[in-house]
């Protein structure tokens, strides 16, 4: 016996909870992809990064809404279709957003976090006004609420699978494209020296354009996703803000495998305490480590040590 | 920033005087004469937010130093203020239907049934008046302490600030039986026995509230005039320079950071006197960068504009919401946008930019032309 | 919002309101009153110089329009302005009309606090229909009772509280929970509960007068947890509820958090309908199970005084007249009903009162009967309470419940319950 | 290397020894030894990514070392804050002139007098005679004493390489590090600037990193050459524009 549980029982409870934790870490890497690649390479803090996941929700909704009404047959696999239009809904958007706001204010980093604030505010009143004040209800094919029984307490949730495979695809995705691509080179070229990418013909202002629109649609692809386990409604993008931010930070700006190892640290400190202790309690415990290893450490897990 | 001549150092005569003293009669004589006690009572509750505004000027206007936490300390003086007259209202008598009687009802709901120990202190004013000042900037002094030290900064120490705020209102919804919880603290009603609900306790609380605004602005303007004020505004641009001119740069901040703190810390607590109720939704993210906003609006460079600031954009957010309810977060958001990337310096900058300029035109034309010296004052025609 | 709630006195979609008016005469609550106006003189019924003049009276609504109550509290709104327009239609209040004011509480307590005061203070309505959340309340409290106003507060909510400034139109802890146990335990045979909540103080005195009335029968409570409100992560409790294997859930959790939950419910593997464990939840209503999605809730079991699906005449009645006025897509949840019972409720004590004051109006108040409500007959409470059934609903496939229990007495309110506190 | 046996004894105002730092595997300064006597005018040349500014940055506190030591008269810096170094009296310019830009010339300067540069002190710090005498004294000798009004924004880039080292000079520091201040300046600047720093030799020790050989000429008294982070060469001008390594270096192979 371990406390109040069978060792039967305590090996499940490892099991699930690693599996709870799991999940909770590719939600977060999720969420933190499209931040971490903004803040990263751009140095801009995208307070709005929470609307633009619900973008992605309220696309994947609609989605789901037409191909019911219009084409039924394919509703096992709309989630897809829907994914792809939340990603090119985030991305127009975010590429607006840079073109009309960001661009102006790549010198002062302290204000792109003030006007993307102001900007969270009108995207969710849009959506207040666009979509009603109440929370939209996204319905899922069957085939993705099921679970898989492995022993008789654990069960395998397959949309946590899900999750899982769709970050991992998403995470090789962008480091492909980061440490692969000519494009990725070219960011990083303007990333470390901007004067110096634009001397050698790189269009830097098309860069940052697209890398923004690239965060940006990473986190409508991030609100798609989180249909599946979480709700939709015009105000449910600030739910997500304050862990996105402190994974980024907890990583290492400009550290992908720091975002990740951040995520994955956070994640399972949260999920074993919740186990443990009150919700509350757990989530006060995690963000209070976290904040206090930031002090310890403020430039986070994964930095490179750099000549000023 | 004025200019000034060397041989006449910058003090808080002069223009400031004249801001001081048209402020200063503006919310003693204007607002009482001109508005009624219910309007007056809400102007007093728009001037709680300008402590913050006016600490966010030294700190993130001069200091370049943004916080996203300023509810933290607002709550927290707030609080302090809120647990005493909390205290107060659960006299024996009071709460004879409580299992428990004597103690705050929210404890009682939560089979609280003896006053926590930290609680005690705040039975007693002139300790709930200490706590009121020295637990946020306590406060403000370790985290500062923690990220100044360590030479943390810009983007990082914002969002730092606003992971604590988050944190203390999970913390405080979360252990209701000891701070409310989510209602927060309610049905305050008496201070040393005077009734803090009638309207000539308003009135008075209306003008306590704004003796206090206008001290710490003196003491602001202090701050701005003396060399801390430039050494502010020197760490704010070359940081570096000012290590290497043998300042400990962290100190410095610690200190403005602090002092931020505790103005922010006044104003919840006259928050919580003329409001009657404190609850944790002023500690969180939301409220500290509405904070902020009254600050970029007014100005972050001019302590008067960050009042000017607070007192517009609450007034504007009470209009709007009676008129327009969903129209608010537009107009909120449009702001917040259009001040940060049209106008960075906010009305200060407008009025300095675009009013002074025609004020010594206006002037002459006032006077008889054979006294008009110093043309250079004026622009070119 | 493609029906928003009008923002001013009388700004009425007038087809609809027409549709609306069409379903009244089925209501018969046609009552004297237009035979009463003439012989009450402003003066006479207006004594403490209230927003009342010889033609019409202003009542004030307080909900929030814009943050994250927005969502719960909109169908308040819709339910008081119904309310108020099909009184108008019938006549009036003592000869006179209804108009409103709507402010908005913003989601923000102190925000409810400012504008309760600018209502009565400013405004000086006769009556306030409004606030949602416990917090509200408390914070509006004090303003209602140093102002002498008048509130009618739909929410079923957590007891400990029995203002005299305050109708409460919703049920308090122990009409909503102690039957709702009663029934799973002897229909359902339930032996063990897990209790679950938002971390805030209705789920937190719900689940301790639960507990208690549990542990009174000799039954186990096996777990008790609260998560903070707006919390999307449900896995820990849901792995804990599979280890603990009870025969109920006992879930009071709110807002966004519901759609998280019952979504990592379904998905972990737990089939409501298969009973096994059985959910039993006092927080969900149709309004909710829009954003959570029926195929997620379906086979969960909700204890409350209404639900949409309820079959009597004045039910029929109110749901096609709130679908003629708010549009046919709209469902109708407990609070809902309990936001409508407002403005008929304090129509009802001004006529017994034969006046306006808040006084008169307030001594009229207990024994106020109302047969024509959506729930059936409900009755004012000395305490300020109502008196209302518990009824237990199924939660189906398209998002509605089946009535499958219905309480044969009126529940007696009972805010300071002897025993469970 | 040879050259510390035969001055070993001596007190040196700075000792620089077996200097060390590493980025990430990279050493930037490998094992680096030299010493500074007082009075002295040492210029450090050498090739792009030799070093030498980084030798500055750890002289002064703004890079630590991975190891070696750095003692100024004695007391060890190495394990000392920024603000401790400037109080022990080594003041540095940096490479682009790093001056406050909002402020006027007279209060850049003024922030850089030696008075009141505690929390408090500053709170206190008033503007009395003595302040407004050394500020126009040292405003003189830099060439600004008709700008002592004007923001600092708005001074050529010359003007402010001056602002930059006369709100050193104020500081009155024993050990003037100077990192490049000729850099981007006008022909009829660099004159003025080099007449500037001789004045200032005369009463302070110097380091100066320099590329300008003709001002080097002029100024050092010894020279030192770096070459990826060691000492390649050292003595005076003469000796090391003969020394073959040198040339090597320079004019490659």
């Amino acid at each position: 016996m371990i406390g109040d549980y069978t060792y039967d029982q305590f090996f499940s409870i490892l099991a699930m909870q690693g599996f709870a934790g799991l999940v909770l870490f590719s939600v977060f890497v999720l969420m933190a992809l499209g931040l971490a690649i903004i803040f990263g390479q751009m140095g801009v803090i995208n307070m709005a990064h929470g609307e633009f996941m619900i973008l992605g929700a309220y696309v994947t909704w609609g989605t789901g809404l037409f191909v019911t009404n219009f084409a039924p047959a394919l509703f096992p696999i709309y989630f897809f279709v829907a994914m792809a239009l939340a990603f090119c809904a985030s991305f127009t958007l975010g590429v607006f957003v840079e073109w009309a706001m960001i661009r102006h204010l790549y010198k002062r980093p302290l204000d792109t976090l003030l006007a993307t604030w102001g900007l969270s505010l009108i995207l969710q009143q849009t959506y207040r006004s666009v979509f009603g004040a109440r929370e939209v209800g996204v319905t899922l094919p069957d085939w993705m609420m099921g679970s898989l029984p492995l022993t008789d307490i654990i069960e395998v949730p397959i949309n946590g699978l899900f999750v899982m495979a769709l970050t991992t695809l998403i995470a090789i995705a962008v480091a492909l494209l980061m440490y692969k691509s000519r494009w990725g080179k070219q960011v990083r070229a303007v990333t470390q020296n901007r004067i110096m990418a634009g001397a050698v013909g790189i269009n830097t202002k098309m860069v940052d354009r697209m890398t923004f629109g690239l965060g940006c649609g990473i986190a409508g692809v991030a609100g798609s996703a989180f249909t599946m386990i979480g709700s939709t409604g015009p105000t449910a993008g600030q739910l997500y803000i304050v862990d996105t931010f402190l994974v980024v930070v907890f990583g290492g700006a400009g550290s992908l495998i720091g975002t990740i190892a951040s995520a994955f640290a956070i994640s399972q400190a949260q999920s074993t305490m919740e186990f443990f202790l009150s919700g509350s309690m757990a989530k006060v415990l995690t963000l209070l480590t976290v904040v206090g290893i930031l002090m310890l450490r403020p430039q986070g897990l994964f930095t490179l040590k750099i000549r000023r | 920033m004025s200019s000034t001549t060397s041989a006449a150092p910058r003090t808080f005569f002069g223009k400031d005087a004249i801001a001081f003293i048209v402020l200063a009669a503006l919310i003693l004589v204007v607002f009482p004469v001109a508005l009624d006690i219910f309007r007056l009572n809400l102007v007093g509750k728009y001037l709680t937010y300008a402590f913050v505004a006016v600490g966010l000027v030294l700190c993130w206007g001069f200091g370049g130093i943004l916080s996203l936490g300023q509810g933290i300390f607002f709550g927290l003086g707030g609080y302090c203020m809120a647990m005493f007259l909390k205290l107060e209202a659960s006299s024996p008598e009071n709460t004879a239907i409580q299992s428990t009687p004597g103690i705050p009802d929210f404890m009682d709901w939560n089979q609280v049934t003896e006053l926590p120990w930290w609680w005690v202190p705040f039975n007693s004013f002139p300790l709930a008046l200490i706590a009121i000042l020295l637990v946020p900037t306590a406060f403000a002094y370790v985290i500062g302490a923690a990220m100044f030290k360590r030479r943390v900064g810009g983007v990082y120490f914002a969002i730092i600030t606003q992971a604590v705020a988050a944190i203390l209102t999970i913390l405080i919804v979360g252990q209701q039986g000891y701070t409310g919880g989510i209602n927060g603290m309610t049905d305050l009603r008496t201070l040393l026995g005077w009734d803090i609900r009638t309207d000539s306790a308003k009135l008075i609380l209306y003008f306590v509230n704004a003796v206090l605004l206008l001290g710490v602005i003196l003491i602001a303007l202090f701050v701005k005039s003396s060399k801390f004020g430039r050494l502010l505004i020197a760490m704010r641009d070359k940081e570096d320079r000012v290590r290497f001119s043998g300042y400990d740069v962290a100190n410095f901040k610690i200190f403005v950071f602090c002092l931020a703190a505790a103005f922010s810390a006044i104003g919840g607590a006259m928050f919580a006197l003329q409001v009657g109720f404190m609850s944790p939704s002023f500690v969180g993210i939301v409220p500290s960068i509405e904070m902020v906003i009254f600050c970029a609006v007014g100005g972050r460079l001019s302590i008067f504009g960050a009042v000017y600031g607070a007192l517009l954009v609450n007034y504007a957010k009470t209009t709007f919401s009676e008129s327009f309810p969903e129209l608010w977060l537009f107009a909120m958001g449009g702001l917040f946008i259009a001040v940060v990337m049209a106008f960075p310096n906010g009305l200060a900058g407008i009025w300095k930019s675009h009013v002074e300029p025609l004020l010594p035109r206006l002037m002459k034309r006032l006077r008889p032309p054979a006294i008009v010296s110093a043309p250079t004052k004026a622009p070119a025609e | 919002m493609t029906d928003a709630p009008a923002n001013g006195p009388y700004t009425l979609n007038r087809r609809k309101l027409l549709a609306a008016m069409a379903t009244i005469p089925a209501l018969g609550m046609l009552g004297g009153s237009r035979a009463f106006a003439q012989d009450t003189s402003t003066a006479a019924v207006n004594t403490t110089g209230l927003a009342v003049t010889d033609t019409d009276v202003t009542v004030g609504i307080l909900h929030s329009v814009t943050g994250t109550m927005a969502i719960s509290e909109t169908g308040s709104v819709q339910a008081e302005i119904l309310a108020i327009e099909q009184i108008n239609a019938a006549g009036g209040v003592l000869g006179r009309q209804i108009k409103y004011i709507q402010e908005d509480g913003a989601s923000d307590w102190p925000t409810f606090a400012e504008k309760a005061k600018k209502l009565l203070v400013q405004d000086k309505v006769a009556s306030v229909m409004g606030c949602w959340t416990s917090a509200s309340r408390k914070a509006v409290l004090p303003v209602f009772e140093q102002y002498n106003g008048m509130l009618y507060y739909p929410t079923f909510y957590e007891g400990l509280e029995e203002s005299p400034n305050v109708i409460y139109t919703g049920q308090e802890a122990t009409q909503q929970i102690l039957a709702g146990i009663d029934w799973v335990v002897d229909t359902k045979g339930a032996k063990s509960f897990y209790l679950l909540g938002s971390d805030y103080i209705w789920p937190r005195t719900s689940n301790k007068i639960a507990r208690k009335h549990i542990e009174m029968k000799g039954l186990k409570v096996v777990g008790e947890e609260y998560y903070p409100l707006e919390h999307t992560q449900f896995n820990s409790v849901i792995n804990k509820i599979k280890l603990t294997k009870p025969d109920v859930i006992y879930a009071i959790v709110v807002g966004g958090s519901n759609v998280a939950f019952y979504k990592q419910l379904k998905a972990a593997g737990i089939d409501l309908t298969k009973e096994a464990p059985l959910l039993l939840t006092i927080s969900v209503t149709e309004d909710e199970i829009l954003g959570i999605g029926g195929e997620n809730m379906v086979g969960a079991y909700a204890a409350m005084k209404y639900f949409q699906s309820i079959e009597n005449d004045n039910n029929k009645a109110f749901v096609d007249a709130f679908k003629a006025r708010w549009g046919d897509g709209i469902v109708i949840g407990d609070v809902t009903q309990a936001a409508y019972l407002g403005p008929w409720l304090w129509k009802a004590a001004v006529e017994k009162a034969g006046s306006f004051d808040v006084d008169k109006v307030r001594e009229a108040s207990p024994g106020i009967e109302l047969a024509t409500a959506p729930e059936g007959y409900v009755k004012v409470h000395d305490n300020h309470h109502l008196w209302s059934k518990l009824r237990i609903g199924h939660a189906r496939l398209d998002g509605q419940y089946d009535v499958v229990y219905e309480t044969a007495d009126l529940m007696e309110p009972d805010p300071f319950p002897e025993g469970y506190q | 290397m040879t050259f510390d046996t035969e001055t070993a004894p001596k007190d040196f105002l700075l000792a620089v020894e077996g200097l060390t730092v590493s980025f990430d595997g990279f050493k930037a300064v490998n094992d680096l030894s030299f010493y500074v006597d007082e009075n002295e005018i040492r210029v450090i040349i050498g090739p792009n990514g030799a070093g030498k500014t980084t030798v500055l940055d750890l002289i002064c506190g703004r890079t630590r070392a991975t190891s070696g030591s750095i003692r100024f008269r004695g007391k060890e810096l190495t394990t000392m804050k920024e603000h401790q170094i400037v109080h022990a009296g080594v003041g540095r310019k940096f490479q682009n002139p790093s001056i406050y830009e909002d402020l006027t010339v007279f209060e850049n300067l003024e922030l850089s007098f030696p008075r009141g540069k505690t929390v408090w002190g500053s709170l206190a710090f008033r503007r009395d005679r003595e302040v407004i005498d050394r500020v126009e004294e040292i405003a003189e000798m830099i060439f600004l004493k008709d700008h002592l009004d004007t923001e600092a924004a708005i001074l050529s880039h010359g003007q402010k390489q001056w602002l930059e080292i006369g709100m050193l000079l104020i500081q009155k520091p024993d050990l003037l590090m100077l990192d490049e201040p000729v850099a981007g300046m006008s022909v009829a600047e660099r004159v003025k600037t080099a007449e500037l720093l001789n004045t200032i030799i005369k009463q302070h020790s110097v380091i100066v990193i320099e590329h300008d050989m003709k001002f080097v000429e002029d100024i050092a008294h010894r020279v030192t050459v770096l070459h990826q982070g060691k000492v390649l060469s050292e003595g005076s001008m003469d000796h090391v524009q003969h020394d073959p390594k040198v040339v090597e270096v320079y004019l490659g192979h």
